[in-house]
């Protein structure tokens, strides 16, 4: 276990590096000057964000994650010179820019209650039954304006609070969970939750059920993949791990 | 026990404060009463909406310790009356504000038992967030 | 932008506008959350009559909370921009065309018609605010202060109770009913719709309608608001107040346009009665149940189903509902 | 050859200290049409006084001249020595070289001198034009109108009328008396209000030298002080009153019952009625709105059982003219409608009355036949229309507290069971023997309790009600039920007194009632001449003031009318016919109506019309406010002549060296002149180059005149006028703003800067004000730098094309 985890932090030193491993500065012809918890760097200007921090050697061991855009763990919150614009952006999908102001900023905090959507009644006061906050919002947009995703988060607040689960659910739909929105709300709503008890109670209760996935799963209990199973479940621990790098080489990100 | 109270240029200093929050020219208060006659809630109350102007005229910071100002309902009853022209609602809310302001919640959202949850429409929890929760 | 051209100031009853009533009228319609959950049969009611009536009330499209209550205080404008945000989006109607040149906004709740217009009222007082809000929207067109919010009960005050009167198919007579306004629909002064003391509107309403207006000196009285979410039992006095007069009044119904008292004055009385065991529960109704009923539509448009207190077994009795 | 005599005063050093007297005399002496100079120490001592009087007589002099203080100080001491030496008083000029040079500039002795010499210079360049005019005299007689027979035009009329004055009293209802004949008793002392009311209303009607015009309204006045033409509708009573012998058979036979006025309608009265049992005059009337009598000739049945057939349905309303010289307006008050105050439920609570009604109910009850039950629980409620900004009445109506205090205390000593409150605010028992008499009310357990109650709620069968109210004292909130309440209303001012204020031209106070002339020493005075105010209808009173004030508007109407004549300044506009071409502009102008067009006389002039512009001298005011409408210069003003400030303009400008600036400063007579001496006493410093001119009113400084003085080398204008609210002559700021506006559009034109002329509104007391104006525009024209000589030149020229195109 112990070693798995040195392992998993050595691919993303790896990673890391793998932005500038054989690069001679030299050979960099576009640099930027950005600065980072205060202090100045040069830094390639072909880097994201997050490679330019790294670079500047920091090390990210919280607020990095799949690196893919997906995860969410690297959302953080930027300005730029001569702007008072506080901008949002995931550190891993967004390039530096000449003059950013950086810095990683850690998971906003949020308590999640722990709804069960077999048991909840699906009715429009069950929202804010668990999410007594969302009552204070008062309209002000930041959430909207804070979401790397560009969703209208404030629209799905607002329907929400008239517990219209449909509207909640495909609102948002595309949130990664980054927290941003939590962070920034004046009324401390904690939107990215209450959206995921939403879906799910949607799931649950209110969308059509999915043809395929009963196709499948009837599939599956017909025991359509039970050889397949069979196979993988025989395999030593370093097959295991070759035909996994395999599978990660074929949809290398880096 | 009769209290005594000091008039110092503090006192001044609240009455400013909360003239300019409500907006309101609080040192033209008759005390003639009508708001407290007014009010729906006064009953709750442990000191009348008039004797809360008379507080806030004299800077008596105390005002801030009574629960008046949380149980009004904002309903201007006394708005409507004042012979003076004064919005009463509004020094209220003033005296909420300068509490909510410091962070300081009258009532925690999450307080609320479940059985009253169920019932409560929006409307009510809306509102409610808005005048005890900052 | 110049108030004086279309001054939501002025009670829409003053407004000289010719004819306000076309025919197939459309106008933006603002519903707020509690008519989307508790409230569901004051809306459906309210649309169906006003659909009778030849008006088509047009959902304003991503509307958001109203406000809910007017924020006091001089300084404190961030609770402004929701109700301004709501403005835009009528201006927003009017600009792509949703609606033709109609710059009033109906609510039906009597709270966000209470606070959209105080709003509006205090950033057209006072232009500087809102620049601030507008900047502070700056995703959002300007609000040019072109809206007039107007109360569903002045629309019909403009079209004229006789109008009502027309589309009455059964008439409510022997319907004691006693209307209850309490404060947002008429206080301050500046917003309310109606005398502040005496009010008549929702008697002339019922006048209309045939029934027969009880006069409860506590038409006005508060019913708590807000403060039911507080102190429960503080404002379930003040609802046996309230409903113990119109009672002795010679009521055997009440009827009112907000959806907060309408829960403080009909569901709140389990706690009364917890109190007073020998208090009489009594149906409370939204004037447009009463509308829908008399206009002869059928019982679900009138959603009587959805009231905490029964008014069933009385309409029957008056057989009235079958 | 004018024959001038200058006199210098030393003024005990104030002048002497700062100004090199000699030199000024020196200056003087080279003045052309001086003919002698004088200095001494005390010019309005006894012996300066017989210096002028023997020079008047010994060199012949035909002006005078006198450098002293200012003319408001001992302008008058001068003109009467003036007088006495047998010349007119209106040829005496002052320079005020004490207010506006030697205390002032005292830091400046050279520069003071200086002034000094340039404000002689002023002063005799206008006395040369001075013209030896008399005080005008108009005649007028000893008629009166009094408007409203209340116990204040009762008042009024019985002391003009003893005073051997011709009275006309003119009252709209039946009978005289007004609301004092409604009360039951008078505070503190608890007379019975009719008993002392009745024999003056009977005085009334006895007194020769009264023309009684009961049931007439007021239908027309025109005119002005010793002539106002006044119309007078009388309404048929259709009872004769010679014939009538009041048997009353008629009441008894009238089939129609309609609400009693006298009663506030508690108890009803027939169409043929007599208003009060003590009516004055004492006669039947028939109410034509509900008599069935009257067109068509429905019923009848009172002629039929009239004797003395003293009853005619054929007759019509008349109106009837006459002119009097003075007019007393006492039309009263009339009760707050109580039916504004919702919360009160007046007039949908039968157990809600007001004060009135209780004072109807005591004078039935103490007659013993009570006209309903009172209840033993009553509730009085203070300041109802009174002090509410809710109702829009902000003031105090000041009999509503003793009233209270009144019919309290009766009430409960009729019956001590009673149980009796009064909730107030304040309790205001300011007035001779009130606080004693508010005591007494305690002493009887009338109980007061300090709080305005919020609102009354009727139980709709006991029909009891219930008040809400905070007891402000203990903090308690009292809710308890009362048999009766009793609102003690409010006073509002009559309606009737709206049409009678605005055929006078009365101004309102914001309250609504009569503003007064003055607040502190014209009590009763109007701004219209021998327009008076008697009673409520200049503010809510309790009946000695109110008799009071009565009193004081008769005695000043009789003060004007006495003497038989009335002298005034003649300060008043003329009118050169022979430029005069009858357009009729100036005609709108006048704000008092002086001028119209009349035939012209013998003189040919040019003319549109045939006619002249011709001013009525007992109307004009002589603010000078026509004169710049004229485009002929066809219009004037006594004692400030076109001429005379284009003189004084010139002579101010004339030692302006080259390169340096002159600032001219017009101050009214009312205002600006009085605070540049102020200032001056004050010893505060200002501009040098600034010269100060006096006139009545800045609206006398015509555009024409500002140009001029532009053109003679002005380099900039200040207008000091009384700010318009306190100004002697309302409309004169509104007519020097257009003036004004006229000259900066003829200044931009000439690209020279708009500010050079400026009008500055003040009140007396605004010293640093004053100086910090006079400052400003001369260090303004300083930077600007002096009008160039052909700038001047260009003001100069068709200056009539550039003003009236």
């Amino acid at each position: 276990m112990a070693e798995n985890n040195v392992s998993v932090m050595d691919r993303v030193r790896e990673a890391g590096r793998a932005v500038i491993t054989g690069v001679d500065e030299k050979d960099i012809a576009h640099w930027v000057e950005i600065s980072i918890m205060g202090k100045a760097y040069k830094v390639p200007a072909d880097l994201t964000i997050m490679q330019a921090i790294e670079y500047a050697g920091y090390r990210l061991v919280r607020s990095c994650g799949c690196r893919a855009g997906f995860c969410g763990a690297c959302a953080t919150v930027y300005r730029k010179k001569g702007e008072y614009k506080l901008k949002s952006a995931m550190a891993c999908q967004t390039r530096v820019e000449d003059g950013m102001y950086l810095v990683q900023i850690p998971f906003s905090p949020a308590e999640k209650p722990l709804p069960d959507i077999r048991k909840d009644p699906y009715e429009s006061s069950v929202l804010l039954r668990y999410f007594p906050e969302i009552a204070r919002c008062v309209s002000c947009n930041t959430c909207t304006k804070s979401c790397p995703q560009d969703l209208q988060v404030m629209d799905y607040v607002q329907a929400a609070l008239k517990g219209d689960f449909k509207a909640v659910a495909e609102g948002s739909f595309e949130c990664i969970q980054c927290g941003l929105c939590a962070l920034r709300c004046p009324a401390e709503i904690v939107q990215y939750h209450m959206a995921q008890f939403a879906r799910r109670m949607y799931g649950k209760h209110g969308s059509p059920k999915e043809k395929n996935a009963e196709k499948r799963i009837g599939e599956l209990k017909r025991g359509k993949f039970d050889k397949e199973f069979e196979r993988v479940m025989a395999l030593s621990l370093n097959e295991l791990k070759t035909i996994y790098t395999e599978q990660q080489k074929a949809r290398e990100v880096y | 026990m009769i209290k005594k109270i000091a008039i110092t240029s503090e006192n001044v200093d609240f009455l400013e404060k909360i003239s300019k929050l409500s907006d309101q020219v609080i040192t033209k208060c008759d005390q003639c009463g009508t708001c407290s006659g007014s009010c729906p809630m006064v009953g709750e109350m442990d000191i009348t909406p008039a004797q809360l102007m008379r507080m806030v005229l004299l800077g008596q910071e105390e005002v801030m310790d009574s629960k008046a100002m949380w149980i009004c309902a904002s309903c201007f009853a006394c708005t409507v009356r004042c012979p003076r022209g004064l919005d009463v609602s509004r020094v209220a809310e003033a005296l909420r504000q300068i509490t909510l302001r410091q962070a300081v919640d009258h009532i925690d959202l999450n307080d609320i038992p479940d059985c009253e949850m169920k019932r409560l429409p929006q409307i009510a929890l809306v509102s409610a967030g808005r005048k005890f929760t900052g | 932008m110049s108030p004086a051209k279309n001054d939501p100031r002025q009670k829409s009853k003053d407004s000289p506008e010719t004819s306000p009533f076309s025919p197939g009228l459309k106008i933006p319609y603002f519903p707020g959350c509690t008519l989307k959950t508790t409230a569901k049969n004051f809306e459906t009611s309210a649309l169906a009559v006003a659909e009778l009536l030849g008006i088509e009330l047009v959902e304003l499209p991503r509307w958001n909370c109203c406000g809910t209550v007017t924020s006091l205080t001089s300084d404190d404008l961030i609770h402004h921009v929701a109700p301004v945000r709501n403005l835009v989006r009528v201006e927003e109607m009017n600009d792509n065309g949703a609606v033709d040149e109609e710059t009033r906004l109906v609510a039906l709740c009597t709270m966000c018609f209470n606070v959209l217009k105080r709003s509006n009222l205090r950033v057209l007082e006072k232009p500087e605010e809102l620049e601030k809000i507008n900047n502070f929207m700056y995703l959002e067109k300007d609000y040019q202060g072109k809206v007039q919010v107007v109360h569903f009960l002045e629309l019909l005050r403009d079209l004229g109770f006789a109008k009502v009167k027309e589309k009455v198919q059964k008439t409510l007579r022997g319907l004691k009913v006693a209307p209850y306004y309490g404060c947002l629909l008429l206080r301050p002064k500046e917003i309310g719709i109606d005398d502040p003391e005496d009010p008549t509107i929702l008697s002339e309403l019922l006048e209309a309608l045939g029934a027969e207006p009880i006069n409860n000196p506590f038409k006005t009285r508060c019913c708590g608001s807000y403060q039911t979410v507080r102190d429960r039992h503080a404002v379930a006095e003040l609802t046996y107040d309230i409903l113990g007069r119109a009672r002795k009044e010679g009521a055997e119904l009440v009827i009112t346009s907000c959806p907060l008292c309408m829960f403080n004055l009909a569901d709140r009385q389990k706690e009364v009665v917890e109190k007073h065991p020998g208090f009489e529960p009594m149906p409370v109704l939204y004037f447009t149940q009463l509308m829908a009923l008399a206009f002869g539509l059928e019982e679900n448009a009138c959603g009587f189903d959805q009231n905490y207190v029964d008014a069933r077994p009385l309409l029957k009795g008056k057989a009235l509902i079958k | 050859m004018k024959k001038i005599g200058v006199y210098i005063c030393h003024c005990g050093g104030n002048i002497s200290e700062v100004v090199d007297v000699k030199k000024v005399v020196a200056f003087a002496e080279k003045e052309a049409d001086v003919a002698l100079v004088r200095d001494h120490e005390h010019m309005c001592s006894e012996t300066g006084q017989k210096l002028v009087m023997d020079d008047i007589a010994g060199h012949k002099l035909d002006k005078v001249v006198i450098a002293a203080c200012s003319p408001q100080f001992q302008g008058p001491t001068f003109k009467a020595t003036l007088e006495k030496a047998g010349l007119s008083p209106y040829v005496l000029e002052m320079a005020n070289i004490r207010e506006q040079c030697a205390w002032p500039h005292f830091d400046f002795p050279a520069e003071a001198t200086e002034k000094a010499q340039g404000l002689a210079r002023i002063a005799i360049a206008k006395a040369r034009l001075d013209e030896p005019l008399t005080k005008k005299t108009f005649p007028i007689g000893k008629r009166v109108l009094v408007v409203g027979a209340g116990v204040a035009g009762i008042q009024a009329s019985l002391d003009l009328a003893d005073a051997g004055f011709d009275v006309h009293l003119v009252e709209s209802k039946p009978s005289i008396g007004g609301k004092m004949l409604q009360l039951s008793r008078t505070f503190p002392t608890e007379d019975c209000a009719a008993c002392i009311l009745s024999p003056k209303m009977a005085d009334v009607g006895a007194n020769p030298n009264i023309h009684l015009w009961a049931y007439s309204e007021i239908e027309d006045i025109q005119g002005y002080l010793g002539n106002y033409k006044v119309t007078v509708r009388k309404k048929p009573t259709y009872v004769d009153p010679d014939k009538c012998t009041c048997c009353g058979e008629c009441v008894d036979a009238c089939p129609v019952a309609v609400p009693k006025e006298l009663d506030e309608g508690l108890s009803t009265r027939k169409a043929i009625y007599l208003a009060s049992p003590i009516a004055v005059p004492h006669s039947y009337v028939i109410d034509d709105k509900t008599c069935l009598g009257i067109f068509p000739l429905a019923c009848g049945k009172c002629q039929d059982v009239c004797d003395p057939g003293a009853i005619d349905f054929d007759v019509y309303p008349e109106s009837i003219t006459f002119t009097v010289d003075t007019i007393v307006v006492g039309t009263g008050y009339e009760i707050f409608d109580a039916t504004q105050k919702k919360v009160y439920g007046f007039g949908k609570y039968e157990n809600v009355i007001t004060a009135l009604d209780m004072e109807r109910m005591i004078v039935y009850a103490s007659e013993g036949n009570p006209m309903r039950p009172m209840g033993k629980k009553i509730a009085f409620i203070q300041c109802v229309g009174s002090r509410d900004e809710q109702v829009k009445n902000e003031y105090c109506s000041r009999i509503c507290c003793m009233y209270a205090v009144k019919l309290s205390q009766l009430v409960k000593r009729s019956d001590p069971k009673r149980d009796v409150y009064v909730f107030y605010t304040d309790l205001r028992a300011y007035g001779k023997g009130f606080e004693e008499y508010y005591k007494r009310g305690q002493a009887e357990g009338v109980k007061y309790i300090r709080g305005r109650p919020a609102e009354l709620i009727e139980d709709p069968r006991t029909k009891k009600i219930t008040l809400k109210v905070e007891d402000t004292l203990t903090r308690d909130i009292i809710e308890s039920e009362f048999d009766l309440v009793v609102l003690s209303v409010g006073l509002r001012p009559h309606p009737g007194t709206e049409r009678i204020a605005n055929l006078l031209r009365l101004a309102k106070s914001p309250d609504g009632f009569l503003q007064e002339a003055h607040p502190k020493f014209r009590p009763v005075d109007t701004l219209t001449d021998g327009v008076f105010l008697a009673g409520t209808v200049q503010g809510p009173k309790d009946i000695p003031d109110t008799v009071a004030q009565a009193s004081a508007a008769s005695s000043r109407a009789i003060r004007l009318m006495n003497r038989g004549e009335y002298d005034v300044d003649p300060v008043m506009a003329f009118v050169h016919e022979a430029s005069c071409d009858g357009c009729g502009l100036c005609v709108g102008q006048c704000p008092t109506n002086a001028i119209s067009l009349a035939s012209r006389g013998s003189n040919a002039g040019p003319s549109l019309s045939g006619k002249v512009a011709e001013i009525n001298e007992a109307l004009c005011k002589g603010c000078g406010s026509c004169i710049a409408s004229c485009p002929k210069d066809a219009l004037d003003l006594h004692c400030y002549t076109n001429d005379q400030l284009a003189e004084e303009i010139r002579a101010a400008l004339a030692a302006k060296k080259g390169g340096d600036v002159r600032v001219l400063v017009f101050a009214d007579d009312m205002t600006g002149y009085r605070l540049a001496d102020n200032v001056g006493t004050a010893k505060m410093p200002y501009a040098l180059d600034s010269r100060i001119i006096r006139v009545p009113s800045c609206c006398r400084i015509t555009p024409k005149l500002m140009l001029q003085a532009f053109a003679l080398g002005a380099d900039g204008i200040l207008l000091c006028e009384s700010e318009a609210k306190s100004n002697p002559y309302p409309h004169s700021v509104s007519t020097i703003k257009s003036n004004l506006a006229k000259v900066k559009g003829i200044l931009e034109n000439e690209k020279i800067h708009r500010d050079r002329v400026r009008l500055v509104e003040f009140v007396t007391v605004m010293l640093g004000g004053f100086v910090k104006n006079i400052n400003e525009l001369s260090n303004f024209v300083r930077k600007l730098g002096p009008l160039s000589a052909e700038e001047s030149g260009r003001l100069g020229q068709d200056m009539d094309k550039k003003l009236f195109g």
